[in-house]
């Protein structure tokens, strides 16, 4: 089920029956005679929003739903009950190994990724991966792809992953350099906006009014200060670079394809992938993909694609929701909530996610619209 | 390749580390009753059916249909499918099309000519290849309970001998329900497949004396299911003008064309068989066919699509109406007013309507002359009473259908001969089974919704207007193949694994097998389990399970 | 040999020139600049170490054979002559005389024929076409204390730059080695009269 | 061949032949020539199969050396001072992880006061990250000690780092032979990695260790350290051989055999020393020198035996410790433990002060006279620290030291040496 084959939009927004066939392949022969036809097969039970079904053609299936996927990163990891982080790693990697034919290697900054991944004497991945500091992933994986330019290996794919923390902030001028020098990496940022590894401290990432460990929900102004932070896919667009995604881990079908998309191209290519931390976020384990569902529903994070530092496309939301859902769930934000709590500060974020939905179109009625409007 | 001491590590070593111990919960998949299946009178295992269907196996479908039901057609046609009132789609979008995806499978099935399962072949009774039994039953009526109860009897190994006054098999369905809802050859044809099961039909044979009947053809026992045909009527004083007709007599002979009604027919009455009435009348040369009924639309016991569909062509209804007289053309009819519990109060305000026949569509009553006398029936209401297993207060006399207390619909009577069968077997020495242990219902709030398409359902093609009030051709056609795959896979599988891979896709330590299980009759089943060596015990899996399939379960300390 | 100058004219390229000029001729020779971050305009030392053996000493040289001195407005700023011995070599890059400079004392303490001055930088702008005065520099220090042949300074110009360039280079070492002869000539003359 | 060339431009030479597969360029004062000169050598085709990247600082130029070296590529790169201090937690990160990346040190002082000239204070403040550094002490040493070092490192999986004075060994022209590339060819096979990122034979570098074996892992790093002290004469007696001059070693020693006192040093300061020794020699004084050219490992049996027999040490080093003094005396201290030479430590040349001869001569004297304390500051202006202690004493808001001293030499920016 693969999205490229469908219109953007029909998709994105749930669309029509007809728009939203997902147009995998055919179920053969249907019923006992072989004659009755080819058809296609509709998948109006799960659409194209569950991991798998078990009608699809295999070659149309979900890089996840495959019993022989990579599993990159292998079961025994350290990582928190119900770590984003780790799903979306996995989802990353294993849709880039497919991509790459198994012909990848991983660059990890450190973080809690790095941590959980590879405690000496045990490691979670099943493939070539380096860790070398927090700061310098882009650029070991610099080293990386050059070794490979110069070894002839043009069907290896070098991957750099990071963490916000490694990206946003220390990682940013390495991340930068790369960019700029347009070097064959794809970079992954996983972002659970904070520094979670230390124990969640407020990171360039971390969204406004959240409660972190470096920004407390005490005094007039709790939590993360407004108007700080970076946008940080919007800023390797303006680096011109050939490819900039925004995924979460609750779109599997939008991250396999962009990340296969990225995979296979060439230059700098940067996807950030949201993805949220029970530990840090204060959620239930069992919520991390609802709650980042929910970032992109209400607009908060936007999930769009560009090239050559244009957006080309946009996920439409599918079922608009008010920021109250989406902090409400979280205890980051607790402090926004119940008596006498702060609906004025919560009408600030809900005027962040109006303003990102106005600047990305992300509803059909903005489609269409200039996408700048204002600084976030 | 010599590696540096503790820097650099084989890969996957990790799975050493069993990380299933930080669990305090654990995932558990679990297969709930979905609703469909709760609802449904006839016990279909609707969600199992659909879930063959919707890879297109579409005999193993059919097949698993009729381990419950002999008739898909008919009740792909007639049924007032409770099935879909009670789909949790209705929550989504609008319910899944079960009743069409059935009269899809069953029109399939009569144009492939699929054979029914052989006898002593149930799924859920003993395996007693033919009539091995050697028991002999006696089925009292040839309706669609009767004929239901014929049809697990003779999959238990029994002999079965159905017994019937009318010419023709098939009761209610052939006398009670007109031709465009349901044309005589499906049924017919339906009904036919139960011949080679051994099941013989004695038709036009009047049971009186069921004592008698039963000693003289050794039979081990009796399904009684002879219906309620004697009608309903109320005292409405009627002058010589006045045609007044009882709704089964009208229906029963508009069956065979040896009626002929007036022009005004007014039809008085608010069930299903007065909607069927009006719309036969109509078809019958009627030109403005009336309803008259005490009370109103949101309580009338009619199902919304029937009225909906007499509406349609062209009958009106007079609500909250008495008949107070039909005198020389004329109804007197009373406005009426509703009470409290929704009981019609009188006005005295009365108005006139001209008619040239009066139908009262007013419910019929069982007659139950048949067990009167029976040593240990016992009757009451107009009723015969009847235990779980069916079985009266007479050793070996089962009843079922309109005979006894209940919904007085086709689908309940499939149902109840199903039941029967089973307590009858039972009787005859069979396994006595426990009851299977109803699991726990898949209500909505177990599903993640989110993971489910947008997908209205499926129109059925309607015949035109003009050609409804003119003719007994069926109003509703079927779905074609593309549809009724549509429609299939609009189901939600409710509390039941469809395999759609979240779990294993969701599962942030890859704690989740998934299997490769084949299956024989339909597609490879790829189920799933739950590596407990390295399950955290997160949730995720349940929480993005779309049909609510796992349950976490805290892990005892 | 130590050689003064301003960020620019080429100061430090004088003092390799003429360690491979040495080198050329067989000797051993360590050219280093007086390392800083001087900025085009700022005054800048070279030195140039010259020898039959090989030369370990890496200490700036503070008392020099000879001085280049690429520009005289330096004169003022800077210690030009530190260290200087009585028979040390000095050749400056001016159009005007030392008595004309207001050095008058200074050619007093000094061998008075190890004493040049070159228009330099006319020189080169002549042939060169560009105010560049080491390499002519060269020259004229070839010919004054003949440490190195004006042929090895032809030849590492040679090494260094481009045919056109280091053949018009070339020239203007010749023609400025020329006038010192010419000067030396005429000064010995005058010292027999 | 023999040249006479810039000693940048000699390394750039030499490393080109070597066949670096990845050289990452950061400028930085005073290693650009060095960059300038291999970028040119890739553009020009010189120098082949090269990935010559321009990146954004040098932390991320030991970076993605790291990474080129990680999958398998020899990896170079070039720094001094400030940017060696910028990259330092990459640089023990490369000798953490056993990557043999080869580095050029263009030995510079480190600020503040910001200062460009040459000190040994960079090498110092990364002696402990388990690099090799070998010192050079003239351009052909520096070029010849490039070539054992890209041998060394990949036989031992161990980065090197080639320390050469800033100025006054790479911007000076002097006579190189530069390695003939046959010869570098023949003395230096390709890179075999001991480990390497790839997609067949995957494996996890970088693990993060605990309590549990952490100190195992750096007793092998030392123990790596101590097989490299063992090798670096193999290797320098293999060039030799190759090449037919002598170059490299663990130390190096000059009219040392009989001498009652012996002058240690690091880098290019041998040779005014070596000059200044042979002055003193015809004065009748018994004095010789001893250099160490690798400074890690420290070879302290090679320095025992060459210094047993002293009667004094005089440690001349750019660099120092402080709030306690010389770094190099301390290991050359400890390397003589229980024998008889007193050592003493003369820190010199701070921040490209020159180390002259005539200094030279009088720390010799005094030397031989018994009267060097334990610590002494060659040409230390007395009179000036002695003011800026009193300003200091007199009042709390006396000012940034560095401008005032400045304020007080009076002293123009064009200074000569």
């Amino acid at each position: 089920m693969r999205r490229d084959l469908l219109p953007t939009d029909a998709v994105a927004a749930g669309g029509t029956p007809e728009a939203a066939d997902t147009g995998a392949g055919t179920s053969g022969a249907i019923g006992d005679d072989p004659g009755a036809g080819r058809q296609r097969l509709r998948f109006y039970q799960v659409g194209s929003f569950a991991v798998g079904n078990r009608l699809a053609d295999p070659s149309q299936r979900t890089v996840q739903s495959d019993a022989t996927r990579s599993n990159s990163l292998d079961s025994g990891h350290r990582a928190c009950q119900g770590c984003g982080e780790a799903l979306g790693a996995r989802y990353a990697l294993d849709a880039a190994m497919r991509a790459a034919g198994g012909q990848l290697v991983a660059v990890n900054a450190t973080g809690c990724l790095e941590v959980f991944s590879t405690p000496y004497p045990e490691t979670s991945w099943r493939i070539a991966w380096l860790h070398s500091l927090f700061a310098n992933a882009p650029a070991v994986a610099t080293g990386v792809a050059a070794a490979m330019r110069v070894k002839g290996r043009s069907d290896v794919r070098v991957v750099a992953q990071a963490g916000d923390g490694g990206t946003v902030d220390i990682g940013f001028g390495c991340l930068s350099g790369m960019f700029e020098r347009n070097d064959d990496v794809l970079f992954i940022c996983y972002d659970n906006e904070a520094y979670m590894n230390t124990g969640v401290q407020r990171s360039g990432a971390t969204p406004s009014a959240a409660r972190t460990a470096t920004t407390e929900a005490i005094g007039p102004d709790p939590g993360a200060p407004f108007g700080q932070g970076k946008d940080l896919p919007r800023l390797a667009m303006a680096h011109g670079i050939p490819y900039v995604a925004t995924a979460t881990v609750a779109d599997l079908h939008d991250l396999e394809d962009k990340i296969e998309r990225a995979t296979l191209m060439r230059g700098a290519r940067y996807v950030h992938v949201l993805v949220p931390c029970p530990l840090g976020w204060g959620t239930a384990s069992a919520d991390t993909i609802a709650v980042a569902r929910l970032a992109t529903q209400t607009g908060l994070f936007p999930v769009y694609e560009a090239k050559n530092g244009s957006v080309t496309s946009v996920s439409k939301i599918r079922r608009v929701q008010p920021v109250e859902a989406y902090l409400g769930m979280q205890k980051r934000f607790a402090h926004l909530f119940g008596t006498p709590g702060r609906p004025d500060i919560v009408a600030r974020i809900q005027a962040i996610a109006d303003d990102s939905i106005a600047r990305f179109g992300l509803l059909d009625s903005h489609a269409g619209e200039p996408a700048e409007r204002g600084a976030r | 390749m010599e590696r540096p001491f503790a820097i650099t590590l084989d890969v996957g070593s990790s799975r050493a580390n069993h990380t299933g111990s930080w669990r305090v919960e654990r995932p558990v998949y679990l297969d709930y009753l979905p609703p469909c299946n709760d609802a449904c009178p006839a016990g279909e295992n609707t969600q199992r059916w659909l879930y063959l269907a919707e890879s297109g196996s579409y005999e193993a479908a059919w097949r698993a249909l009729v381990e419950d039901n002999p008739f898909p057609a008919t009740m792909g046609r007639v049924c007032f499918h409770p099935c879909e009132t009670a789909c949790n789609r209705v929550k989504v979008d609008e319910a899944v099309g079960i009743n069409a995806v059935e009269r899809f499978l069953g029109d399939v099935a009569l144009d492939k000519g699929w054979e029914l399962p052989r006898p002593g072949s149930a799924a859920d009774g003993p395996a007693r290849p033919g009539t091995a039994s050697g028991r002999r039953v006696l089925v009292v009526g040839a309706g669609p309970g009767g004929l239901s109860a014929a049809y697990h009897l003779a999959r238990r190994g029994h002999q079965v001998v159905v017994a019937d006054a009318n010419a023709e098999a098939g009761g209610m369905m052939r006398y009670g329900i007109p031709a465009y809802r349901l044309p005589r050859e499906v049924l017919a044809a339906e009904i036919d497949r139960l011949r080679p099961l051994g099941v013989e039909l004695q038709l036009g044979h009047v049971v009186r004396d069921l004592a008698a009947e039963r000693r003289d053809g050794a039979y081990d026992a009796v399904y009684l299911g002879v219906g309620a045909q004697l009608a309903r009527r109320t005292d409405i004083p009627a002058g010589d003008s006045g045609r007044v007709l009882d709704a089964l007599s009208l229906l029963r002979a508009a069956g065979d064309g040896s009626i002929e009604l007036g022009r005004r027919v007014a039809v008085y009455g608010g069930g299903d068989t007065a909607m069927d009435v009006a719309r036969t009348a109509r078809r019958l040369g009627a030109t403005d066919p009336v309803i008259v009924y005490r009370r109103t639309r949101d309580v009338m016991p009619a199902h919304d699509e029937e009225l909906d569909g007499a509406i349609a062509e062209g009958i009106t209804v007079r609500w909250l109406s008495t008949i107070d007289r039909f005198e020389g053309g004329k109804l007197v009819l009373e406005r009426m007013t509703l009470g409290p519990d929704n009981k019609p109060v009188p006005t005295g305000e009365l108005e006139e309507l001209e008619a040239d026949t009066l139908v009262l569509a007013l419910g019929e009553s069982a007659d139950l002359s048949l067990v009167e006398g029976l040593d240990g029936v016992q009757v009451h209401d107009g009723s015969v009473l009847v235990d779980a297993s069916m079985m009266t207060g007479a050793a070996g006399i089962f009843a079922g259908g309109d005979v006894i207390a209940g919904s007085r619909t086709v689908t309940d009577a499939i149902g109840h001969g199903k039941a029967a069968a089973r307590g009858i077997d039972a009787v005859l020495g069979g396994e006595v089974r426990a009851p299977a242990t109803r699991h726990e219902l898949a209500s909505f709030e177990r599903l993640n919704t989110w993971y489910y398409d947008d997908a209205p359902r499926t129109i059925r093609p309607e015949l035109d207007r003009i050609r409804r009030q003119s003719s007994f051709d069926e109003v509703f056609g079927s779905l074609d193949e593309t549809n009724a795959l549509f429609e299939a896979r609009r189901c939600l599988s409710c509390g039941n694994c469809f395999e759609c891979d979240n779990c294993y896709g969701v599962c942030p330590d890859n704690a989740v097998i998934k299997l490769d299980g084949a299956q024989l009759d339909g597609p490879p089943q790829r189920r799933y389990v739950v590596d407990y060596d390295f399950c955290k015990g997160c949730g995720i899996c349940a929480a993005e399970c779309p049909c609510g399939a796992i349950e976490m379960i805290p892990e005892l300390i | 040999m130590r050689i003064h100058g301003r960020g620019g004219q080429g100061v430090v390229t004088a003092a390799e020139l003429l360690s491979v000029a040495a080198f050329r001729e067989g000797r051993f020779s360590l050219a280093f600049p007086s390392f800083g971050s001087e900025r085009t305009g700022a005054p800048v030392v070279a030195f140039c170490r010259i020898d039959g053996r090989p030369i370990r000493s890496r200490e700036p040289i503070v008392e020099p054979d000879a001085l280049i001195i690429e520009d005289v407005t330096l004169i003022h700023q800077v210690d030009l002559f530190a260290g200087l011995g009585p028979d040390g070599y000095v050749l400056v890059n001016t159009s005007r005389s030392f008595e004309e400079l207001g050095l008058t004392g200074l050619v007093e303490r000094f061998s008075p024929e190890r004493l040049v001055c070159v228009p330099a930088t006319e020189i080169a702008l002549e042939h060169i076409g560009r105010p560049l005065p080491n390499a002519v520099l060269l020259g004229g220090f070839a010919a004054l204390c003949e440490v190195v042949s004006l042929e090895a300074v032809a030849m590492a110009v040679r090494e260094r730059f481009g045919r056109v360039l280091a053949e018009s280079n070339v020239a203007a070492a010749s023609d400025a080695a020329e006038r010192v002869h010419q000067h030396l000539k005429e000064w010995s003359r005058a010292r027999a009269d | 061949m023999l040249e006479q060339i810039e000693g940048s431009r000699a390394v750039a030479k030499t490393v080109a032949r070597c066949r670096p597969e990845v050289v990452c360029a950061y400028p930085i004062s005073p290693q650009t020539h060095i960059i300038e000169a291999i970028g040119a050598l890739v553009r020009s085709g010189e120098l082949a199969r090269c990935e010559f990247i321009n990146v954004e600082s040098e932390f991320a130029a030991m970076s993605v050396a790291i990474g080129a070296s990680a999958a398998g590529a020899r990896a170079y790169t070039a720094t001094a001072s400030q940017g060696l201090l910028f990259m330092i937690e990459a640089v023990y990160n490369a000798a953490g992880l056993g990557l043999p990346v080869v580095m050029t040190l263009a030995n510079r002082a480190v600020g503040a006061p910001i200062n460009i000239w040459n000190d040994h204070s960079d090498a110092m403040a990364v002696r402990d990250a388990g690099w090799v550094q070998l010192f050079a002490e003239t351009n052909q040493e520096a070029a010849d000690l490039h070539v054992q070092a890209f041998r060394l490192a990949e036989e031992l999986s161990v980065p090197v780092m080639v320390c050469m004075d800033g100025f006054v060994l790479t911007h000076a022209f002097e006579q190189v032979d530069v390695p003939e590339q046959d010869l570098v060819d023949a003395f230096l096979p390709p890179y075999e990695p001991r480990q390497v990122l790839d997609p067949a034979d995957p494996v996890s570098i970088g693990a993060m260790v605990g309590p549990e074996a952490f100190e195992e892992v750096r007793y092998l790093a030392h123990v790596r350290q101590l097989a490299v002290l063992e090798q670096i004469p193999v290797v320098a007696a293999e060039f030799e051989r190759t090449f037919g001059r002598r170059s490299g070693g663990l130390v190096s020693s000059y009219r040392a055999e009989d001498a009652e006192v012996v002058v240690v040093a690091l880098g290019s300061v041998l040779g005014t020393i070596k000059d200044t020794v042979d002055e003193r020699r015809e004065q009748g004084e018994r004095i010789g020198v001893v250099g160490i050219t690798s400074f890690r490992p420290f070879p302290r049996e090679a320095v025992r035996q060459v210094l047993s027999a002293a009667r004094q040490v005089v440690v001349i080093e750019k660099a120092f410790s402080i709030g306690f003094g010389g770094v190099l005396a301390t290991d050359v201290a400890m390397a003589l433990q229980g024998l008889p030479p007193e050592v003493v430590s003369v820190v010199a040349g701070l921040g490209g002060r020159p180390i002259t001869t005539v200094s030279l001569r009088r720390v010799l004297q005094a030397a031989v006279n018994d009267r060097l304390p334990p610590l002494t500051f060659l040409d230390l202006d007395e009179d000036l620290v002695r003011h800026e202690l009193e300003r200091m004493a007199a009042t709390r808001r006396s000012g940034p030291t560095a401008e005032n001293l400045l304020r007080d030499l009076g002293v123009p920016s064009g200074h000569i040496g």
